[in-house]
């Protein structure tokens, strides 16, 4: 496999074979989007393979004029972060689908349209990584709203219409004010040598400071939404508190990294300078965004949105990274972005199993759980610690990475991260607490384990959490060239070991 | 407003002697129209302009619009407005009372607005060459050249305006035009109808409105010889639209002087 | 240095055992507690043959290392996982799957009763698992994983009987507390990378000399507040009493032989930091100083016979830590204190097992009593451990406390004295308190409820308990022969220089028995003279009310931290509800709102229109008159 | 004096000429075709000159002449675009023009009458609609491509006319039919007013009334630019009004409620089109020069429309004065071609005129669908559950929402991309902000359409979707069609565009 | 004889018919004011035309008066019907539409 178009047309193949089962058969049309999307995982995984690690260049290029009087391409291409993604988003494909196999149901429209609305979700999710032409990233990057809106709207519960509408305007916003960016650099791409969007010519621009700044906000507002950063967060804990568990995991795990992606990708390459200049106060964010998510987590008393606000936590730690201008920040964030996918994906699952069996989000309605459904408990313990970034558990890596690549450049900023830490804790621990431990409580006692098909659904993304927290290496040596092409084209070199100053 | 002066006039004085007497009648006209409180009046306000104007035309050369404007707009366009003024109700009069709140100062304020500032304007204006006069343009004479405009440079929109005109009939026609969607009934057919009807009482027509009453006018209904009314002397349009007048009042047998003034 | 392919079983073979135990489930309940001692005692005989292996090769050559893989490699941020394996740790292995094993024996039985078992030994081979990591790591980065992995491990045991809310949330205090530290230690981590580029020990030892000393100072404090977090110092301290809600071998293991000397380990393994960085190590010092005295207090009040116990176990940690804080010439006490601490603290937790396991579940020694007759094993192994502890000769207490308390003594200066006096009223107080606890719970008359009876525990409880005991009479004896471990462990420490002898060694052991005797004493004339009520009596001095409040440090961290916490919680929760959500909807409200208000310009009215229009030309007319103006 | 001869160039002219004859015949067949065939010669006669014209339109694409009627008449190739874009978006709307059940069986009945019952029975229809709609069409192609004031005027009055008098042939609801013809015709009339003093203006300002006269003296004049200005202005009230900018936008709402929906979408997509090829050829040409003085003007109105009209929206109950003041948000956008001036301004005004109206047209059509037992059901909170009811009218119509709220892969999108691009690139760069902030706004009430058809559950009130007829689904699937394709694969018609869009002087 | 007094005076009859729009209420009269904006814009196109010296200001004029008649045909026929629903030419009653 490696022709990335192909793999994009993948999903969309198999949303054509979903329309095409019969109404009646919801089991075959579950079955064939799950072949689908685990054909798509073995593509990308094979993809992988023939991946050439220190390679700093995109690979995989693709090219077709697409709108050739806007100088607009289908280009796609990827290096180490976005192949990292892309094999993150489409591993998580079918476990989101195999976990979620009733999620469909009880929702407004067919089955058949939720799986279509996951197939098509899921050539967004592979395209907005490789996307290297500005504009088909922009395209993606706002198209890729409205299936998830559906998707939350369509199959969610509670205030689902409101939680979704709430996300589109919000992601809308912030896309539009990187449309405004985006004519700008188009306009000025014309000025200088011929309109284009090609993301490498676009970077060679030449630009004041000030219109470089203000076109770097218009992209980051866009990403910090997407991310999302504080204060610009209050979307996501209604999305995901509606959201079924497995358009939640889509939600946080894939389509909120494209925010921080887009940092690193678009953010730094085309405003290195702008960048710089931000970094101070976008660390301060990150930073309350850490704490803060913390904070509120542990406020929380419905389990989704608590989930949710843990994110909010762990997207500071991973924009803290982008921002330290370290290699390790650097490669931590990005390898905090994979992890955390995964870890959320556990902990958006697991709680919606529990969720769905006892009727109800609220903590404080759960009681014992370990007694009565051991496999549920532990696999939600086990996606708690790797929340609270347990060493051994794929998490820590990542967070410590963050934290010692911060550290060495800004120490205050890690110092006080490094409180949230502690905050982790308690945010994980008191659900814990409350919902497996202590007796079990009333309307408790006669919930199921988790069955065989859960069971396999979610035996992988623990796997995964376990096997990449005791060894990252093949991740990191796919990651580490890529960060360290962004670190020195940005201008910067680690921090040296303050040692020999006595 | 400079060089706008006409030095090329030859009937200069006596032109400003008619302008001073005309303009300010016209103005004094239109506004006029905005004051008076029937339609009609208004009309004829409006159709003093409009020959004032015409005089205008006239006085600046503009021979052909002059006769135009007295003939087909004065002529014909307001008496078309007569017209429909009539159908609408001749006497009908406006209250001049604002209903809608603030509209009147808004509209006073931005006509002075509009009005100061545009006069204001207008004497800012210079165009940067001299008035020109149409003694060279009107060498042939006026209509001769306005044709020759007219039927060279402007034949196109003077042959689209035709369709305007064909829109504009058409609309008329689509708008007022009552299309007899059957055919009417002959009258062997209405006086079949009438013999085969439920009752042979009608067979010799309905009662005429007004019979034994003391008042013959359409809305009052003929009389029984009982005295009550008959309801079917009336149109029956009347009766419903609630026109049908009380036939009480007119019975023969008492004088009461009082009906006929309230009538 | 020497490498080795086998270190690597040492922390495997547990660590499969928890996993087969986890993975395996229900299936497992037959043979799990077998395959789970079983893995603990393969774990020890590894750790045997690497001794002998060890002791095979010269002094310096005794260090082994084994790289496992790349772990973590970013930039000049390099972590392999691996292991080493020196003297030191060495000791650690040895205790860690020796008492480790005697446990594993003693819950086959202790536990049996519970349908939970195999889950039980999964956690406990789990932790041994953990505990080797830590002791084997050869970079701060690995200990810090087995450092998480025991406090893991710790609250799963803790929260065993999670279902009881009390021991939920003492398990959860527990984690939370240790995390504080867990930051210090990455804290230390982070100022290690940059400081000096490295996170290994053998790394940053090389560099030590030319680092500053700010930096190592602030590592030196950092590694200090992590170990007060594992090893329940001062002020990190306020878990330890609740993480007695665990099974008592639990207790045993973790709470008092090995996971609480985590700290201990810390600041050995650390020696060079600490050489280095003068103002850490006489923070430790008063850490230590404090603790042992804070401790030693709590447990005067104890009427519960495992907490009394935990304070007795905050207090000599505290001895161990002031000892390790006095440099090269109290490390290797440190270490002796924590090998004999772990015999015969460890001994005495079985026995209190043993004791509650015959009095059904009960640990309030005041409803003990009389219970010698009853347990007589029981008795005597608590009772050697007991001698232990108060350091009478030939205990193996005697050998490493007098050895601290002479350490201390001779530290130098006014700091010498006031530490030495320390230690001494410490001893004091100890032989006070664990004497209490003798007399409540095995002399005096039965004070227990009619339904409870009495009796000795079976042979697999009692026969850990025997060779604890036997290690709490000798190892005291063992280890200091020909100052066998001082000198088995000085190669890793820095020579140090010549001190001062302030007291000589007899005068110490004098003045420290001297002190246990008067504490001996004052608790046989209060508790053996008059009768010991069965519910705590009430009217007593205020000091005993603020011992038994733990004096008062869960009050104080709930006042200064929790509330304060939940409070900052709620507002956080209300302030993103109604201020930056709220900021939200206003936004969109307003513009519904103003959308609503412009609707009021269509009126319905076609003149109000024109009249707009007018304005509207009005306003263009307007702007030429300014522009051409 | 000697007269010679008048010479048109009846090739280029001929789109208008078969539309014209096509009304001509139109209005023969009233008078002499029976009724029962009357509908469906109608039809006939109307499409085939549409198609006629189009094909027409086609074959002069690449003349480049002012001489088509004495200088009255250009055709370049803007014309051609606007032209052909007018005529596709007028047969399609013609289509839904064909659906019987809205228009009244007869004018000239009162509301409520025993005529209009009696009308309604015996399946009378105002087949005169085909005609008028003929004759706006004709005026529409005129309006772009005139160049000259009096042109101008009469393409002006051409296409307001007989909008005037379909806005008031609504089969239900008369009275606010006729209501919104009233206002429609009064205020039009009002704002041709404004447009022809400005025209006298500009005339006393350049002595000449064509677009090269008045460009000329732009770009020479001797005197102040009063004149300049004061005509500018109001001639800019009049095509302002035309295209629904604020504060000129009262009508739309109103007429766009009242209208019948099928001359509403005719309307809303094709005066616009027109309006703005207008409007286009008139500052770029003729005002170019004098760009000072008018940008100013129009950014600040452009910014006031789209802020305006997305507000309102919001506020709106009724589905089709909610797409009125949408229409008037995009009117906003759309300034901001004009206000480039530029190439790429203009090619993509022309992209977007063609887009949007398409997309217009596509929307009323499923408005037209959507009906109860009084006929069509236009207030929103009747629109709930909608896509349950039936899902594919609601996906379509949710697929032309996604499009105006410019949501990528619609070619909303491709349109305001290319629109602010083209502003920006002009250095407007307020405008095109305050168009990406009130695109924002707009977005909202686009989703709450959205959201009250999909997740709102169904009211039992009998609103209910009738199965459209045939022509009327050729309608919507062909707007789909366009508003996907436009949006997924624009690069055939923007190159089209881009090789056409040059105003010739 | 200046000339730009006749520009005055269609200024002034252009602002007049404009208020008479606003303020009348009779849709005929409403419609009568309109008609007398015409003519201002009218006598406008002719004063050009004498100041310019050319006669195209004349032929708009004419076009003007064209186009104006068709313009009342077709507005008095939207205004008769609309008497004829309502019996009213009062364009006030005509506010079904609003909001």
């Amino acid at each position: 496999m490696n022709s990335l178009t192909l793999l994009m047309l993948l999903p969309i193949f198999g949303s054509v074979a979903v329309a095409a089962t019969p109404k009646a058969k919801e089991t075959l049309t579950k079955q064939v989007a799950l072949a689908t999307t685990l054909i798509v995982a073995a593509a990308t995984i094979a993809m992988a393979v023939s991946f050439q690690r220190d390679n700093v260049d995109l690979q995989f290029v693709e090219k077709y004029s697409w709108i050739p009087t806007f100088g607009i391409n289908f280009a796609v291409g990827i290096d180490g972060l976005a192949l990292v993604l892309i094999l993150m988003s489409t591993i998580l494909a079918p476990i989101v689908v195999l976990a979620g196999w009733n999620e469909s149901h009880g929702g407004r429209w067919s089955v058949k349209v939720f799986y279509i609305l996951i197939l098509v979700l899921e050539t967004m999710m592979i395209g907005v990584f490789a996307a290297t032409d500005v504009f088909l990233f922009y395209v993606i990057f706002e198209a890729m709203l409205i299936p998830v809106y559906f998707l939350i709207g369509g199959y969610g519960s509670g205030q689902r219409s409101a939680a979704a509408v709430k996300f589109l305007i919000y992601s809308l916003f912030g896309g539009l004010l990187m449309l405004a960016s985006i004519i700008a650099l188009y306009v000025m791409s014309g000025d200088q040598g011929g309109h284009t969007f090609d993301l490498q010519a676009l970077s060679q621009l030449q630009m004041s400071s000030t219109t470089q700044n203000f076109l770097f906000l218009g992209f980051f507002i866009a990403f910090a939404i997407k991310a999302p950063l504080w204060p610009l967060h209050t979307w996501l804990p209604d999305a995901a508190e509606s959201a079924t568990p497995g358009t939640s995991v889509l939600l946080l795990g894939v389509l909120d990294k494209v925010g921080t992606f887009g940092m690193i990708r678009y953010c730094l390459t085309l405003f290195p300078d702008a960048s710089k200049t931000f970094t101070p106060m976008i660390l301060i964010l990150a930073v309350i965004s850490i704490v803060y998510g913390a904070f509120l987590a542990i406020g929380q008393r419905d389990l989704k949105r608590l989930i949710a606000f843990t994110s909010i936590s762990h997207f500071g730690f991973i924009t803290m990274g982008i921002f330290a201008m370290t290699s390790q920040g650097h490669s931590g964030a990005t390898l905090y972005m994979f992890n955390h996918g995964f870890s959320t994906a556990a902990l958006f699952l697991v709680g919606g199993w529990m969720i769905s069996r006892r009727g109800s989000s609220t903590i404080a309605d759960f009681g014992g759980l370990q007694r009565v459904t051991p496999v549920m408990a532990w696999s939600f313990f086990l996606a708690g610690m790797s929340s609270l970034a347990l060493p051994g558990m794929s998490s820590f890596v990542s967070e410590f990475l963050v934290l010692v690549g911060t550290f060495t450049r800004y120490p205050v900023h890690a110092v006080i991260a490094t409180f949230g830490i502690v905050l982790a804790a308690l945010y994980i621990l008191i659900p814990v607490q409350k919902a497996l431990h202590g007796p079990t409580t009333a309307g408790n006692e006669n919930l199921s384990d988790l069955n065989l098909r859960e069971k396999i659904a979610i035996a992988p993304v623990i796997a995964i959490i376990i096997a990449i927290g005791f060894y990252p290496a093949p991740l990191l040596k796919v990651i580490n060239p890529a960060s360290a092409h962004v670190i020195a084209q940005l201008g910067f070199t680690d921090p040296a070991p303050t040692n020999g100053d006595k | 407003m400079i060089e706008l002066a006409l030095a090329v006039g030859q009937t200069q004085t006596p032109e400003a002697v008619m302008f001073w007497i005309l303009a300010p009648l016209t103005v004094a006209a239109a506004f006029g129209m905005l004051l008076v409180k029937k339609a009609v009046h208004s009309a004829i306000l409006m159709a003093s302009v409009m020959i004032n104007l015409a005089i205008f035309y006239i006085a600046q050369d503009a021979l052909f619009l002059g006769i135009v404007q007295i003939v087909v707009y004065t002529g014909a366009v307001m008496m078309l407005f007569l017209f429909i003024l009539m159908l609408v109700g001749v006497d009908s009069s406006d209250s001049l009372t604002e209903t809608i709140t603030g509209l009147r100062p808004i509209a006073i304020t931005a006509a002075v607005g509009f009005g100061g500032l545009m006069v204001s304007l207008l004497s800012r204006a210079t165009l940067g060459r001299s008035a020109v006069g149409l003694q060279v343009a009107n060498e042939n004479g006026n209509v001769k050249g306005i044709a020759q405009l007219l039927f060279s440079t402007y034949v196109w929109p003077f042959e689209v305006v035709s369709a305007l005109l064909i829109t504009a009939a058409l609309g008329a026609m689509v708008l007022a035009h009552h299309q007899r969607l059957q055919t009417r009934p002959t009258q062997r057919e209405l006086s079949t109808e009438r013999f085969r009807g439920i009752s042979l009482a009608n067979a010799a027509g309905l009662p005429a409105p007004g019979v034994f009453a003391r008042h013959n006018a359409v809305d009052v209904p003929a009389l029984l010889p009982d005295g009550s009314p008959a309801a079917n002397s009336v149109n029956a349009t009347l009766e419903a639209r609630g026109d049908m007048l009380n036939s009480g009042a007119f019975e023969l047998g008492k004088i009461d002087t009082s009906a006929g003034e309230e009538k | 240095m020497t490498t080795s392919n086998s270190l690597v079983y040492l922390i495997a073979l547990p660590l499969l055992g928890a996993i087969i135990l986890i993975l395996a489930g229900r299936r497992a309940d037959k043979w799990g507690h077998i395959l789970g001692t079983l893995m603990s005692a393969s774990s020890f005989v590894v750790g045997l043959y690497q001794l002998s292996q060890m002791l095979g090769r010269s002094n310096q050559a005794r260090p082994v290392t084994q790289k496992l893989f790349e772990w973590i490699s970013v930039g000049t941020f390099k972590v392999d996982a691996a292991l080493l394996l020196d003297q030191l740790s060495i000791c650690f292995v040895l205790l860690i799957t020796g008492v480790g094993t005697l446990i594993h024996i003693y819950s086959i039985s202790y536990m049996s009763h519970d349908h939970d078992r195999r889950r039980f030994f999964a956690y406990l081979n789990l932790f041994i698992a953990a505990m080797l990591l830590l002791v084997l790591g050869n970079s701060y980065l690995n200990l810090y994983v087995g450092w998480e992995g025991v406090g893991l491990a710790s609250y799963l045991l803790i929260g065993f009987w999670n279902q009881k809310p009390a021991y939920a949330t003492a398990s959860k205090k527990a984690f939370v507390m240790n995390r504080i530290g867990d930051m210090g230690l990455s804290f230390a981590i982070m100022i290690a990378f940059a400081s000096v580029g490295t996170v290994s020990f053998e790394g940053i030892k090389e560099h030590v000399h030319h680092t500053s000393t700010g930096a190592l100072t602030a590592i030196g404090i950092m590694l200090l507040v992590a170990a007060t977090g594992k090893s329940a110092q001062f002020p990190l301290q306020a878990w330890l009493g609740d993480a007695m809600a665990g099974p008592t071998p639990v207790s045993a293991l973790i709470h008092a032989a090995t996971m609480v000397t985590a700290g201990v380990y810390l600041i050995t393994r650390s020696s060079f930091i600490f050489d280095a960085a003068p103002t850490a190590q006489l923070l430790v010092v008063i850490v230590g100083a404090i603790t042992l005295l804070f401790g030693a207090l709590i447990g005067t009040a104890k009427d519960d016979i495992k907490k009394a116990l935990a304070a007795s176990t905050m207090s000599q940690i505290g001895y161990m830590i002031l000892g390790a804080g006095l440099g090269p010439v109290g490390y290797a006490f440190a270490i002796m204190h924590l090998l004999t601490h772990g015999f015969f603290k460890a001994g005495m937790f079985l026995g209190a097992g043993s004791v509650m396991h015959g009095m059904n579940d009960e640990v309030n020694m005041r409803k003990y009593g009389a219970l010698r007759k009853f347990m007589p094993i029981t008795f005597a192994t608590f009772g050697l451990g007991y001698l232990a502890i108060l350091g009478v000769p030939p205990f193996a207490g005697f050998y490493s406390k007098d050895m601290i308390i002479e350490t201390a003594f001779n530290s130098g200066g006014t700091k010498g004295i006031i530490l030495g006096s320390v230690t001494l009223l410490g001893a004091g107080i100890t032989a006070f308190y664990m004497t209490r606890v003798m007399i409540l719970t095995f002399t005096g008359k039965s004070r227990w409820d009619e339904e409870v009876h009495p009796h000795e525990s079976p042979l697999l409880m009692w026969l850990p308990m025997a060779v604890l005991a036997i290690g709490s009479v000798s190892s005291g004896f063992l280890l200091s022969r020909g100052d066998a471990l001082v000198n088995w462990l000085a190669p890793l420490f820095e020579e140090h220089g010549e001190h001062s002898e302030l007291l000589k060694p007899i005068v110490v052991s004098g003045l420290a028995l001297m002190m246990v005797a008067i504490g001996v004493a004052i608790a046989f004339l209060k508790y053996s003279r008059q009768e010991v009520a069965s519910v705590a009596p009430e009217d007593v001095s205020v000091f005993t009310k603020i011992a038994r409040q733990d004096l008062m440090q869960d009050r104080f961290n709930e006042a200064v931290f929790m509330r304060p916490g939940q409070h900052l919680t709620q507002v956080l929760v209300k302030t993103d509800e109604a201020v930056i959500d709220g900021a939200v909807r206003g936004v969109g409200q307003m513009a519904m709102g103003s959308g609503a208000l412009l609707r009021g310009v269509q009126s319905g009215f076609v003149r109000s229109y024109a009249a707009l229009i007018l304005v509207g030309a009005v306003l263009l007319i307007a702007a030429i008159w300014v522009v051409t103006n | 004096m000697e007269f010679s001869a008048p010479v048109l160039n009846y090739t280029l002219l001929s789109p208008m000429l078969i539309l014209l004859g096509g009304a001509l015949i139109g209005v023969l067949v009233e008078a002499f075709v029976s009724k029962a065939l009357r509908p469906i010669t109608q039809l006939s006669v109307t499409l085939g000159s549409l198609v006629l014209a189009l094909v027409q339109v086609w074959k002069i694409r690449n003349e480049q002449s002012t001489g088509a009627a004495m200088g009255s008449v250009v055709i370049d190739g803007p014309a051609v675009l606007l032209q052909a874009s007018i005529l596709i978006i007028s047969i399609i709307s013609v289509f839904l023009i064909a659906d019987t059940e809205q228009f009244t069986a007869l004018a000239a009945s009162l509301p409520g009458s025993e005529e209009e019952r009696h009308a309604l029975q015996t399946g009378n229809q105002v087949t005169e609609v085909y005609p008028l709609t003929l004759f706006a069409v004709a005026g529409m192609l005129l309006f772009p491509v005139s160049n000259d004031l009096i042109t101008l005027f009469v393409a002006l009055e051409m296409l307001s006319l007989p909008l005037y008098l379909m806005a008031g042939l609504s089969r239900r609801r008369r009275l606010a039919s006729q209501e919104s013809a009233l206002k429609y015709f009064l205020l039009g009339a009002f704002s041709s007013a404004f447009f022809l003093f400005g025209a006298a203006f500009l005339y006393g300002y350049s002595a000449s009334i064509t677009f090269a006269g008045i460009r000329d003296a732009v770009v020479g004049s001797g005197g102040n630019d009063v004149f300049l200005l004061i005509g500018i202005a109001f001639l800019s009230v009049g095509l302002l009004f035309k295209v629904g900018a604020v504060p000129f936008h009262a009508w739309s709402p109103d007429v766009y409620q009242g209208a019948p929906t099928p001359v509403t979408a005719f309307m809303a997509a094709a005066t616009k089109v027109a309006a703005f090829g207008a409007m286009l050829r008139i500052y770029y040409t003729s005002f170019a020069n004098a760009q000072w003085s008018w940008t100013p003007m129009l950014t600040i109105i452009a910014i006031i429309t789209m802020v305006f009209g997305s507000l309102v929206a919001i506020a709106q109950r009724d589905v089709k004065r909610m797409l009125a003041y949408s229409s008037i948000a995009h009117a906003g956008f759309l300034l901001t071609g004009v206000i480039a001036l530029n190439k790429a301004g203009l090619e993509a005004s022309i992209f977007y005129l063609f887009a949007y109206g398409i997309t217009t047209v596509g929307g009323f059509a499923i408005v037209t669908l959507v009906r109860d037992s009084a006929g069509e059901v236009t207030d929103l909170n009747r629109w709930k559950g909608l896509g349950k009811r039936s899902p594919w009218v609601a996906t379509a119509f949710a697929g032309f929402l996604l499009s105006f709220a410019g949501i990528p892969l619609t070619s909303g999108f491709i349109g305001k991309f290319s629109i602010f691009s083209a502003a920006y690139e002009s250095g407007a760069k307020s405008v095109v902000i305050a168009g990406v902030l009130s695109s924002a706004i707009a977005a909202f009430f686009y989703i709450r359409v959205i959201v009250l058809m999909f997740f709102t559950d169904p009211v039992e009130d009998g609103t209910s979707v009738v199965i459209p007829s045939s022509l009327t689904s050729v309608t919507v699937i062909f707007s789909m069609i366009v508003t996907i394709a436009l949006g997924v694969f624009p690069a055939p018609v923007l190159n089209f565009i881009s090789t056409l869009a040059t105003f010739i002087r | 004889m200046d000339a730009a007094n006749y520009l005055y005076l269609s200024v002034l009859l252009f602002t007049i018919g404009a208020v008479g729009v606003v303020v009348r209420r009779n849709a005929i009269v409403v419609f009568m004011c309109i008609e007398l904006m015409l003519n201002a814009a009218n006598l406008a196109f002719v004063t050009f035309s004498r100041i310019n010296g050319d006669l195209n200001g004349q032929v708009v004029a004419f076009f003007t008066m064209v186009v104006a008649a068709c313009e009342v045909v077709v507005g008095l026929a939207i205004i008769v019907t609309i008497y004829r629903s309502r019996r009213s030419a009062s364009v006030d009653d005509a506010s079904l539409l609003k909001r």
